[in-house]
Parts: C-alpha cells; structure tokens; sequence
C-alpha cells in the first residue's frame, strides 16, 4: 500500500470537527458538564489527566493536561555524563526498556561516529524486538482492562511478559531497568544456555498467540466496542506526527526498521503490517500482527547471530568525550518513532539532550478521535494509543 | 451465531482453569516466602564492598578512596571521605582507604555503573533485595561496615565472575610482585655493576 | 534528496528577501542546518511541505536550546613591528567580545510520502529576555503542538501564532522556565546522606550552628 | 506448649486500663480471651488489607506484576485494588511523586478513612530517588504523609513489595486498640488529615509539612567542604 499523498491537505487546526457544541439548554438536556478525569484515575494508564466536557455521556471537548510525571529527565541529563545517562533512559519508557537504551546509544554513536560489532547488532535487534513482544502483550492487556474485563487478559500477558523479563534479568541483571547497551556494543555477552532458553521461547510463542487470539480476538464485546471508534484519517495522522502501530492502523506505511533500516533491520525478511480504517479494532489487531512478525525476526536474528565481540575495542566507558556536534537519531520504538537529539559542546556532559517522545506526540489527535464517542470509548481510545507516562511527561 | 467468539474465549479461559491444576506450564505462582524463584548470576540489587577477610573486614577493603564511583554514580548516592593515613591492604602495600563509606539504598537506582567502573574490584552488586524500613534515614543508610562483605559472600552469590576477578587479581599481583622482584634485581645488578664500574679505591677483594 | 545547498537556493529564490543561512555541524553526524529569519519562516515551512520535490510532509521532532550569553576570547597572533628598528616580533592579541544570548527551536523534518529526510530548520530569537517571539509552525505541522508548548513552557520562548499556548509539563502558576542554562533550582533538599559539594554547601547555610566534622546527632537533638 | 510457672500464686487482676502488653500476653497464655478481640480485629484486618489503584510510575508496572499469577498478592488478601481512595486500605506510593502531583496525593491520603497505611515503594516515593536533582520532582513523598514501610529499590521486585505488605501485616498485628499506646486510628486526637499543599510561582508551599516532616539530622558530615 503507498503511502497517503501528503499534498492532501490535513484540516485546518482550529477548525471545528466532530459534533457541533449544543448551546440549547431545555428540561431534557442539561448543562455541558465538565468533569476531570484523572491524574488518579483507574484507567489512565498512570497519572495522566483528561479534562472533558461532556454532553450527557457524549464527549464534546477534551483537554489532555500533562506534567503529573515530569520527572526533568532532560535537565538532570544535561548536568550528568552520557554514560549516566543510560540507566535514565530505561526509566522513561518503563516497559520497553532496551529499546530505550538503544535508541539513547543510537543517537550517541551517531553524534561520536562510532561502530558497533556484527554480535552486538544482532544482540540490539533480538532484544528491542523482545521487549515489542511484551510491550505489545501487556498493552493488550491492559486495553482489556479498559474495555471492562477484570484483569483476565492482562494475567495471560503476564505470565508470558514473566518469562521474557526473565530472560532480560538473567542478561542484565534487572527485571525492568536493563540498563544493558554502551557506547559501541552491550555489556554482557549472553551464554548459549540464554541465547537457547530465548529461542525456545520465541518458538513457543505463536502458541500463545494463537491462544491469545482465540481468547479475543472473535469476542463480539471487543468488536462492538472497538469497530468504528476513535478513526483517524491518514493525512492528519501524518500531519500530527503520529508514529507507530497508530500510524500504520490509519494505513501508512511507514515503519523506520524499513525506512532508516538502522541497525542490521536491512538484513531481515519482515513484513510491516498495515490496517485500513484507523480505528480501534485496526490498532488492536495492528499489535498482534507485529507480535508475530517479531517472532520471524527473532527467529532469523538467532539462526544468523554471529560470533565475535560485542564491544567496539575503541569504545571508551569512562570519560566519554564526543566532538563538537549534533545529532538526532531515532528508532521505532514499539510506540512510535523515539528520536534522542544531542547536541555536544565537546565537554562530557551533553549541552542539550533531548527525547522525542511517541507517547506524547500520539496524543495530538486524541480529542480529534474522542469527540463524539462517549467516556467509555474514549478510556479505549487512550488504551489503543499506548502511552506510557514517564515518556509523555520525561 | 451472536456470542460464538466470547464462547471460544471462555472455552480457554476453562481449559487453562483446568489446565492450573496439573499443567506445569499453567502453574505459574510461585510461594513467595516458602519458595523462591532463582536470581540469574547478573542480577543486581544494591552495591556492597569486598574484603578480603572476613575476619578483619575494614582492614582489608579492596576499596583505596579513589572516588571513581562517588563521581559517576548517576544518582549521587554514594559518598565516600579518604583517609589522611595510608594503611596496608590484604597485600601488604601501604594504600589510602575510606573512613567514611556510605551507600543511601534509599537513592540507589541499582544501575551496577558503579561496579562496572571500579578499577580495583572492590564495589560489587549486592543480590539481596528483601529490604525495609520504617525510618528512610535510619534503616536505609548503609555505613561502610554494613556495605563490607568477604569475598566468600561474594563467590556464594556470584560464582563465576568472582572466579574471573579472583584470576585476575592473582595474577596481577603475581605480576607486580615478579615486577618488584625484577626490579629489585635490575636495582642489585645496577649496584653491582656500579660497585664494578667505581674507580678501584678499594681493594678488588671487597667486591 | 537534493542538498541542503541546493534547497536554500530554491528558497532564496523563491523568497527573496529571506536571510537563509546554512549552519554547518562539525561532528560526525554532518547534519547540517538551515536557519531562517522570523518573517519568512512560516512562508517557508509551508513552502517545504508543499513543496512536491520535499513533500516534507512530517515534523518529528521540535526541540528549544538556550544558548546564554557569553564571552568569547580570540586570540589573533599580530606582528608587531620593534620600534627600537628589529625583527618584528608576534604577539598574541586577545579581544574580547560578548556573544548575545538567544533562543532557538530546532524542527526535525522528515518527508513520509517520498522517505527521506531530515531537512533541520533553526528558528532563533533576538535575545533571552524581551524578544523571544519565533513564529509557531504548529499551523503547518501538527505535530508541533505539544513540542512548542514545551519549549515554550521550558525554555519561554513564544511561540507566535500558536493557538494555544498555555504550559505543558509545569503548572500554570509557574514563573520559571527550568530548562534554561542559568535557572537555579528551588532549595528544598537541605540535607542528604550522601551528600555532594553543592548539596554540601546548602547544607551548610542551613545548619550554621552544627560544627564541622564532629558526628553529632547529639548537637541537633539538643535543638528545639 | 508449658506456660511458665503455673503454679505461682495467682497474680491480681489488674485494673481496667491499666493492662500491661505482659499481663495481656499472660492472660491470652491462660485462655482468656479478653485480648481475643483486639487480636481477632487485627488479624482480620491485616489479611485484608485492599490497596487504592494509585499507579505513578516505573514502580507501578512491578506492583501489577505482583497481583499476577506468578507473584499473586491474593495470597495476603490484598489483591483488590480498589479505584476509589474511600474504599482502601492502604496507599502504595509506587513512583516518582512530582510537585504537581504531591497536591492530588495528598488529598487521596485525606480522602482515605482510618485506619490507613501508606507504603512508599521505590527510591522514587521514599527519596525522589534517581530524579532527587530534578526541580519538579518531591524529594520524599514523607514530607506530606507519614509512611509506614519503605521499600527500596529501583524499582524493587514485586517480591520486595510482598515481602514490604507482609512488615505491614505484623505491623498492623501488633497494633493496640486501647491503652497509652493504642494506635493511631483509635485516638481523636491523632491527624487524620493533612495540609494540602498548594504550587506556587516557583515550588511548591510549603515545601515539607512540619507537622508530619522535619528535617533530619546531619550525621556530622558537614565537615568536608
């Protein structure tokens, strides 16, 4: 599918879109209500807070407020050293922690004009598309939740997250905060006993798939509450930034595995799933869809993983000095497009270092794809987006 | 038919509610008190300092003060004051040591940099995890005697990379000992030679 | 992807009158920058999204830098010719000149439709303190939305025809902008454990009455 | 189980109020079951201890996976996660508190009725932890409400956390229902509530409680410098 001609012109911001506001007041129709949903809210993955105004249960206007989590990522990065840096960059996207670093070591290997080995390449792309697994089961998991079912889908998701965070605190020490990519390559070289347990259990995984899907996938609540809800339209997607599964469920075929083919993602035979309507249900099945393409990658990132090191020898760890320059690399993240903008004044701490968030960025349309649908679906609408907060709000 | 796929989902629901009673596969709780799941030899929890003796634990801290660790911990949790005396490590050689040596395990984020840079093997990750407290400045603050445990600890919860710095240290020691030693030798000859080469003001037969 | 020489020369051709430079970046990443003036910015971003040959149809990322004020020493080696009739000497001159602090918003662009990219465009202000207005680009690109009034938040740089610029991450009464270079941290962490050469010296201010180098719980305990 | 020295004169029955923890332990030894009622109440509550849903951050992630199956937290009745803070127990502070959202935790601690616990969970809640240098960041979530139980670690393993729940269970054990050390919850003059604080120009204000926070004693380290 080709991409959405961009010279389509995106509706004008500002411009009023969905339902017109009512202004009649009678004996049937109340008064607008505006209610606060949020920071502590059940289902706003976190403390993230929407101010809506609603129309009896009908939404006519949406604020998303920000800021409950800002946690100065950036700042405490610019007074601390690159290396200091990484343990950081496992805390802004909690569950996807690999993919951080390795966007954060991207983007530093890019502004020093550093090499990374064969073996460490392989490492980076076996563990980034790992960590799209769990973030993908769990995000299901807890959209399920937000449609209402207690929990069940998450325990299945789960038990299968357990097994891979298993896997990474055996590498790296932590369940959750890695904090396993250098400069230049990774930090411990895994054993084949791990390298074996990880292929069996990418093996095993269509299997759980499959068991997954049977369990939702066909469920008439899903489908009712999913088809139809929350569209977005590709050109103001991509006017908006929108990346990720959100943007590929509109039918934009843009996915930076393929486009930028950093790494070694050139060498792989993968698929880049696309949906058609951009609406719930796309996103939900966009995700499951890429699960199983990571499980192809994996299996040929295992099948071809060289040997060799997995530390460029010329990498320094400690005092750490790159040039004068800059640099902005990025990623797919399994949310979206996850950039780091570095700029360097040649002294060990970076003079400006900045995140691209995809949470964040894939809020822009939120109120565009919640007007007109009712609380209920707007909770959905946020779960299907996956955000998680220490990224909105670094 | 209407409500076919919320049957499926049910029929697997069941099947692994059946499925929790004889499928270790599906039996996936583990007793946390009574039993617990085996940490990998890399995790990590919060740093401790290796001495060579259990015995006299500060008097033979790897640590020499070089504050490697207090300068990059990305937390700033650590903080460490030198000695103004130099005192004589596990080998013997005069070394500064750390007379105050604390870890605030209420900062720590356990990111293991501090380990991964310590040039003299001293600071280690601890595996022990099961930590509270009801007061953070109290319970929390780890002295440098609670931070100091022997290497036999250290080998109980790291095996293998406590074998490779034991290795290690063993063999650099083996190194600057024959360098001492050679050196003492070249500096004997270097005097012998020199008794030699002096101008024969004193009888051959002192030499 | 045509070169970032022959676009600035498409729009210097197209707008005349635009002050359009090229910032060269002389690390490896050789991901050079084109800066424009204020007035023609917004003409211009439109001009390359529409553009069919750029079709840069995507802004990724926006980001603020501070760039404070600041001294700058160049030294010159000058001869000098030796009054008393002799070789002419060379002498290193130092002047001394102050670079004006500014503002500036960096925008990532990237085209989706063709698959390339980025084109990097730098917007700047006259100084950090009365004329931080840019021109806002957030009706061209959506996506600049939050990423403006996070810069505007941080950094305060204002952010013209933004529809609506309120702060993002920090709350609405804040007075601060904290990503700048010069921002000084409220003092609320008095003591620490583990404490640092600033933290230290905070800590000093506020417990004037404890002496140096003595462990004394006693001495505070003895405090009301 | 032999009682000690049975066959001592019998000892008075002490006054009404007037119960020392080893004449009530004394009795409960000899099968009266004056104290049974304060042991029944605490043993019931201390296994169903139901947590608000307070998610915050990095933390909240390891406090989900310990109400799953491999870790599952029903085993110490604490698994209902309650969405409203009238309905809890007990506040898992599990992530980084800013200052824009200490105002909002500290209302859902007013909102929660007695008695009520608060565990802080992770560096984080106990002392701003990796993010202690940032501006918007509180450094300690005990500067506004007390805490029970710290949990360090970043984030520490849902084993961490139950191993936390269950201190708080003998915590809550060992509580008393009357006498001069009676818990917090029975007396009526003890804080239920606290100052709300408010974000100002530049922090927030105040920046600590006085009445829950003071600031803690330097340890003689002030010399270095």
């Amino acid at each position: 599918m080709s991409p959405a001609a961009p010279t389509q012109a995106p509706a004008p911001f500002g411009a009023p879109s969905g339902p017109t506001v009512r202004t009649v007041t009678d004996a049937f129709h109340g008064d607008l209500l505006e209610v606060s949903m949020g920071p502590q809210h059940p289902s706003t993955h976190g403390v993230f807070r929407m101010d809506v105004t609603l129309d009896g249960e009908v939404i006519v206007k949406l604020k998303p407020v920000f800021g409950y989590l800002h946690r100065n990522h950036e700042k405490i990065a610019e007074n601390t050293s690159y290396l200091a840096s990484m343990p950081y960059t496992d805390r802004l996207d909690y569950l996807c922690s690999m993919s951080t670093n390795w966007a954060y070591a991207l983007a530093v290997e890019k502004l020093a004009g550093q090499a990374v080995p064969d073996r460490a390449q392989y490492l980076r792309i076996i563990l980034a598309e790992l960590t799209r697994i769990v973030n993908h089961a769990c995000l299901v998991g807890f959209l399920f939740n937000d449609l209402g079912t207690s929990f069940t889908p998450l325990l299945y998701a789960f038990r299968e997250r357990e097994k891979i965070i298993d896997l990474f605190e055996a590498l790296s020490g932590s369940r959750m905060m890695c904090n396993y990519q250098r400069f230049g390559g990774c930090r411990i070289d895994p054993s084949p006993e791990w390298l074996a347990a990880a292929s069996r259990l990418v093996d095993n995984f269509p299997r759980f798939l499959d068991e997954y899907e049977r369990m939702l996938t066909g469920n008439e609540i899903l489908l009712a509450r999913t088809q139809g809800v929350g569209r977005l339209k590709a050109a103001n997607a991509i006017n908006a930034g929108i990346t990720g599964p959100v943007l590929r469920a509109a039918g934009v075929n843009y996915d930076l595995r393929k486009v930028d083919a950093y790494g070694f993602y050139s060498r792989f035979d993968f698929r880049v799933p696309l949906g058609e309507h951009g609406d719930t249900y796309d996103r939900y099945m966009m995700r499951i869809l890429e699960m199983r393409e990571s499980v192809k990658i994996l299996q040929q990132a295992f099948r071809d993983l060289p040997t060799g090191p997995i530390m460029d020898p010329k990498a320094k760890i400690r005092g750490f000095r790159p040039k004068a320059g800059e640099a902005y690399g990025r990623l797919e993240s399994p949310k979206g497009e996850l950039g780091f903008y570095l700029l360097s004044d040649g002294t060990p701490n970076p003079y400006r270092y900045r995140v691209r968030p995809p949470s964040l960025i894939n809020l822009t349309l939120l109120e565009e794809m919640c007007l007109g649908h009712t609380v209920a679906d707007a909770v959905v609408i946020l779960g299907s987006i996956d955000i998680v907060l220490g990224e909105v709000d670094r | 038919m209407l409500g076919s796929g919320i049957l499926k989902g049910l029929a697997v629901t069941a099947k692994n509610f059946a499925g929790s009673f004889y499928d270790p596969e599906r039996m996936a709780t583990v007793q946390y008190p009574e039993e617990r799941a085996p940490l990998g030899e890399h995790y990590r929890s919060f740093p401790l300092l290796v001495c060579e003796n259990a015995a006299d634990p500060l008097g033979t801290l790897r640590c020499v003060a070089c504050t490697i660790c207090e300068k990059e911990c990305p937390p700033q949790c650590i903080y460490i004051e030198k000695s103004k005396d130099k005192k004589p490590d596990a080998t013997g050689k005069p070394q500064l040591y750390p007379v105050i040596f604390t870890i605030d395990t209420a900062v720590c984020m356990g990111c293991g940099i501090c380990a991964e840079l310590c040039p003299f093997d001293s600071i280690k990750m601890d595996k022990v995890f099961e930590v509270t407290a009801t007061n953070r400045f109290t319970g929390l603050l780890l002295e440098r005697d609670q931070l100091a445990k022997s290497n036999a600890y250290y080998h109980s919860i790291r095996p293998a990379e406590a074998a490779e710095v034991d290795a290690r240290l063993a063999a650099e020691r083996l190194a600057a000992e024959e360098k001492a030693k050679a050196a003492a030798l070249a500096k004997a000859a270097a005097a012998a030679a020199k008794a030699a080469a002096a101008p024969p003001t004193t009888p051959p037969s002192a030499a | 992807m045509e070169s970032l020489e022959q676009i600035r020369d498409r729009l210097l051709a197209r707008f005349p009158g635009a002050t359009i430079t090229l910032v060269p970046n002389p690390g490896p990443a050789a991901e050079h920058t084109i800066s424009l003036d204020n007035a023609h910015a917004f003409e211009i971003a439109r001009f390359l999204r529409d553009d069919p040959a750029l079709q840069l149809d995507y802004c990724s990322n926006v980001t603020g830098i501070d760039w404070p004020e600041k001294e700058i020493v160049e030294t010159k080696k000058v001869s000098v010719a030796d009054p008393a009739g002799g070789p002419a000497k060379v002498v290193e001159e130092k002047t001394k000149r102050i670079e004006p602090g500014r503002l500036e918003a960096v925008y990532h662009l990237y085209s989706m439709a063709l698959r390339h990219g980025p084109v990097i465009i730098r917007l700047r202000t006259g100084n950090r303190s009365d004329q931080v207005t840019v021109p806002s680009l957030t009706p061209v690109w959506r996506s600049c939305d939050f990423q403006e009034r996070e810069i505007f938040d941080l950094f305060g740089i204002v952010f013209e025809g933004h529809p609506n610029l309120r702060r993002l991450l920090m709350w609405g009464d804040f007075k601060d902008h904290p990503m700048r270079k010069d921002y000084v941290e409220p003092d609320d962490y008095e003591w620490e454990p583990t404490p640092h050469a600033e933290v230290l010296e905070r800590a000093q201010a506020h417990y004037p009455s404890v002496t140096p180098g003595v462990s004394a719980p006693a001495q505070v305990e003895a405090k009301p | 189980m032999s009682t000690p020295a049975p066959t001592a004169a019998p000892q008075p029955f002490p006054a009404a109020g007037n119960i020392s923890d080893a004449d009530r332990e004394n009795l409960r030894r000899n099968g009266v079951l004056l104290t049974s009622l304060e042991e029944l109440y605490n043993w019931g509550r201390s296994n169903s201890i139901w947590p608000l849903q307070f998610g915050l951050a990095c933390c909240a992630i390891e406090m989900i996976a310990a109400a799953t199956a491999r870790f599952d937290i029903a085993r110490f009745g604490a698994e209902i996660f309650r969405p409203s803070p009238r309905q809890a127990d007990l506040m898992i502070v599990s992530g980084t508190v800013t200052k824009k959202m200490i105002p909002q935790v500290v209302r859902l601690w007013n909102q929660m009725p007695e008695p009520k616990y608060c565990i802080a969970m992770g560096a984080c809640a106990i002392s701003g932890g990796p993010f202690k240098q940032g501006y918007n960041v509180l450094k300690g979530v005990d500067r506004f409400i007390p805490v029970d139980i710290y949990i360090p670690g970043c984030p520490p393993r849902p084993e961490a956390l139950l191993n936390g729940l269950m201190q708080l269970q003998k915590k809550i054990r060992g509580e008393h229902l009357t006498g001069p050390d009676a818990a917090k919850h029975t007396r009526a003059d003890a804080p239920s509530e606290y100052a709300v604080p408010t974000c100002g120009a530049h922090d927030i204000e105040p920046t600590h409680n006085p009445a829950v926070w003071t600031p803690p004693v330097p340890l003689g380290r002030l010399g270095k410098g």
